[in-house]
């Protein structure tokens, strides 16, 4: 694992940071909870001004001062455009085209980018019953484009899902476009050790850069199939000094308002 | 018409044995001093229906006040999982539970279905992922115009919906304003509404945002101040992240489970009691 | 994003020559400002679409902008016919129209199945009615699950839509309030939106039955004061009812109605001075 | 024709009055502009306070101070209890069933109380074209039972309606019931000269009240069919003072507001 604290940084901030600068301005995101949502707003907060933050909860255009610890706390409706009902925020807004990145997170992925957040083990005699769908799938199918964020290992990064909760690029090829959907699919997974990219042709997640510190022995190691390399790998910018003291501050507000309202 | 009632009478009225019940609240406005209330009278084989099931379901399940679950994420928001749910299915304690799994779109287009007297709602989804194998209620349609395949989702019609509002008229109308997420369908979509409210005014004043369900779609309107916590009511009080952080470990043991509801919801008369019950006794610090 | 500019410039800039496009408002906020625009920049071959046509596309349709006319209902709302729209479907005059003809339930969700990138809809009607006899827009559905059958209509997705609201905010969010019809629908079923507003202001008040549509599903927003008249915009200027009746011998007469449009629309440079030249000539007294 | 204004009122009046009587407090019911807006108005401010009345608009529990020239004038949104988008109020509301009593006016109607208001004449070369259907086919639909008024004439009830816009009791019997629709249909017709209901049986329109001074003469001349009358057919109480004195207040003060509002 990356010693990113040595670097005066931790992998987690790496990762934050590499995903919220794939976030361009004035796009419209629709935000997952977790590192998702400090990615999203990291990005709002330096090089996106006029990114659209979209919450499932209905809230358009929110600006949250601190982060959200659900998708429907009260900070994200206060600033917010537009507050709109669930039902109008999934088809008025997500299924017609009207989000530009889904910024998820999952507790599995395969090789093609497909998202389990349903159960490890099998679905009836389940050994890890995780929270489910929620509104991931219509994400996965509906985005222009979708990011992806979570920390990778052999538990997370594996050959085959226990179930699919969301279709990334299906069974590689172009067999995600015989599925009808009008988004994308992913364009990025960015980890704690790299960023990877599915191949233009095989749709299979390739290792285009790693981090600083971080090796492509380490990357297979922490990857459940034979993890492909891009032959022209790159190496990540590190975090900046004004990236790393957003973040700080970001969370720091949080933590110290999560404390203040308590009780 | 909406009659003003204790929310005792209301849930003894309004919910019984083996209904199809929904609280609804997506993350605001949980109506969890509904959720004891029908705890408290022992209500039995319910299925409960929710996007989002959390704490509030959690305490229910692990009651066992549920034969079944219709769902589409259920977790402890930015905390962990819900361990009297993840016990139900993973072991079937106290019973087991039967599920019925879709997505957040699916879901809510399924109210919107039943608040629609429609007996199905047609969305882009679940197409290529494992939903429709463990999932019978999701089937293909087709475009009777472009030809084009798309999924259909049977319309949701609980037997009771209940939700949590900021206020409640003379006349019985309910408003609520911040997130108002599916509870305006979920009301809707029943045949008999149960809506807790912080407060009567005498008038509404103008919320951005908000929303006004007439007096004539509700059956019961019940005060219960603070009656979301510890989710959260827009201008009245915040969400207590804390509490959400402590059930953690409650939740994760069964008999540290049992004796919390024993001492805080089944051993008291009602919420106002509950409230005081966990803040005097520190329970959740 | 919508950016803040003259109507001229945004009617030039995004109504095309055999557009369709949907000009909504449902008896409030009616975008007679843009109308004018798009009558005075002489668009041809547009296929209109509207709930309600009412005085405002009896101007467009008597001027000829018009080849076809997807609708619902078409009067002088309390007053009686529109006499241009009924000259062009009795008589071909100025030019035959191509009528798509649907109920007020059938368009509303037509607009909403565009909304939600959906082609079709589903409800309940028309069985039974000689209206599937004359639109062929109307097309049996049965639900997949309870095999009852259904009536679909496909989605409608203008090229654009136009509406009027109260207020813009800087950033181009829009708020309108009162009764806001069909307008969040016809706004985000349309590829692109035009949308003129009484003024812009710093921030939104909160408001009764108000919803904020976000800058990012505009286009264009233009200032356009009194932009409704004579249909009203709440909390702004009363409908002027007198105008409605007034209308009528104006409308009923191909001579009358030329003249009128050329005087008080082709003849003024936009609808401040329209305001102005009725008001002075006191045409509508 | 009834000269109603030597007894002190017109048979407008009467039937308004005739038809506000018909609605029960508390009911939900669904307005058409004109003479049913008159009558519920009517039945609201004196029999009927509980009445919600519901307007295509958007508007639920209007309470208009003066009668709307439209179904979307300010008037109804000032004082209502909720107003609503047009899909929710179609779909959320009458389609769902919340409708006890839809009230419509019509061009035509025929012996099993279909409606017309679309043409006169054929649909591709009309001699007369009328507004189309609005909201009357989906209320006819859905609306628990449906009551309509209109003065009684040949042009108006006819032999066999020039269009079918909205479904009263179909070819009659049971014929209805097969077109899977959920309200009940036409319970009653409020005439200027009385008021016919639906046989329970043929479901044919049948004359069973006359308004005081009309005949049985009358009626049969102001209709296209052989009309069929009750045996045991009554008179309708004449308005009482208390009737006409609201509803000419109402009327007075709507026509003073129009011309206030002028300019």
């Amino acid at each position: 694992m990356t010693d990113g604290s040595r670097r005066g940084y931790t992998a987690d901030e790496m990762m934050t940071v590499a995903a919220s600068r794939r976030l361009a301005d004035r796009a419209v995101c629709f935000v997952g909870i977790g590192i998702p949502s400090q990615a999203a707003n990291l990005a709002r907060l330096t090089h996106a001004p006029g990114s659209v933050l979209i919450y499932e909860s209905g809230t358009i255009g929110a600006k949250p001062e601190v982060l959200p610890l659900s998708i429907g706390d009260g900070e994200l409706a206060e600033h917010a455009d537009s507050v709109v009902s669930v039902p109008e925020i999934f088809n008025y807004w997500l299924q017609a085209g009207r989000v530009d990145v889904g910024f998820l997170g999952a507790a599995q992925i395969d090789r093609y980018g497909n998202l389990n957040t349903t159960v490890v083990g099998s679905y009836e005699n389940p050994k890890v019953r995780l929270p489910g769908a929620g509104g991931a799938p219509e994400i996965a199918a509906s985005a222009k484009e979708v990011f992806i964020v979570l920390r990778q290992s052999k538990r997370a990064f594996v050959e085959e899902l226990a179930f699919v909760t969301s279709v990334g690029h299906a069974e590689g090829g172009d067999s995600r476009g015989k599925l009808g959907y009008t988004g994308g699919g992913p364009t990025v997974v960015i980890t704690d050790l790299g960023i990877l990219q599915p191949d233009p042709e095989s749709k299979e997640l390739t290792l285009v850069a790693l981090h600083p510190g971080a090796t492509v022995e380490e990357a297979k190691e922490a990857t459940g199939w034979d993890l492909k390399v891009a032959g022209d790998l790159e190496t990540t910018e590190p975090p900046k000094e004004a990236e790393l003291r957003v973040l700080r501050d970001l969370k720091e507000r949080t933590a110290a308002a999560r404390k203040e309202k308590v009780g | 018409m909406a009659e003003v009632v204790g929310l005792r009478e209301a849930v003894a009225g309004l919910v019984d044995d083996g209904d199809t019940v929904a609280l609804e609240g997506f993350t605001h406005l949980i109506p969890f001093a509904a959720a004891h209330e029908i705890v408290r009278q022992q209500k039995k084989d319910l299925t409960l229906v929710r996007m989002t099931p959390d704490l509030v379901y959690d305490q229910m399940i692990g009651m066992g006040t549920a034969k079944g679950l219709i769902f589409s994420w259920g977790g402890n928001p930015g905390v962990g999982s819900i361990h009297r749910f993840r016990d139900a299915v993973e072991h079937g304690w106290p019973h087991p539970l039967k599920m019925e799994e879709h997505s957040h779109a699916g879901m809510a287009n399924r109210y919107v279905a039943g608040a629609s007297n429609l007996p199905f709602a047609v969305l882009r989804g679940y197409v290529g992922t494992d939903l429709p194998k463990v999932t019978s209620t999701i089937a293909p349609i087709t475009c009777p115009f472009t030809g084009e395949e798309l999924t259909a989702v049977p319309a949701l019609n609980p037997d009771v919906a209940v939700i949590h509002a900021q206020q409640a008229d003379r006349k019985g109308n309910v408003a609520l304003w911040g997130i108002t997420g599916i509870q305006k369908e979920a009301a809707l979509s029943a045949r008999r509404v149960i809506v807790t409210v912080e407060e009567v005014v005498d008038e509404f004043e103008p919320h951005t945002f908000g929303i006004v369900l007439p007096s004539v779609a509700i059956d019961a309107v019940a005060v219960e101040p603070r009656g979301a916590y510890p989710s959260y009511a827009h201008d009245y009080y915040p969400r207590d992240n804390a509490f959400y952080g402590a059930w953690d470990p409650i939740g994760r043991d069964r008999e540290k489970f049992g004796e919390w509801m024993e001492k805080h919801v089944l051993g008291v008369e009602g919420f106002a009691e509950h409230l005081r019950s966990i803040t005097q006794q520190g329970a959740m610090r």
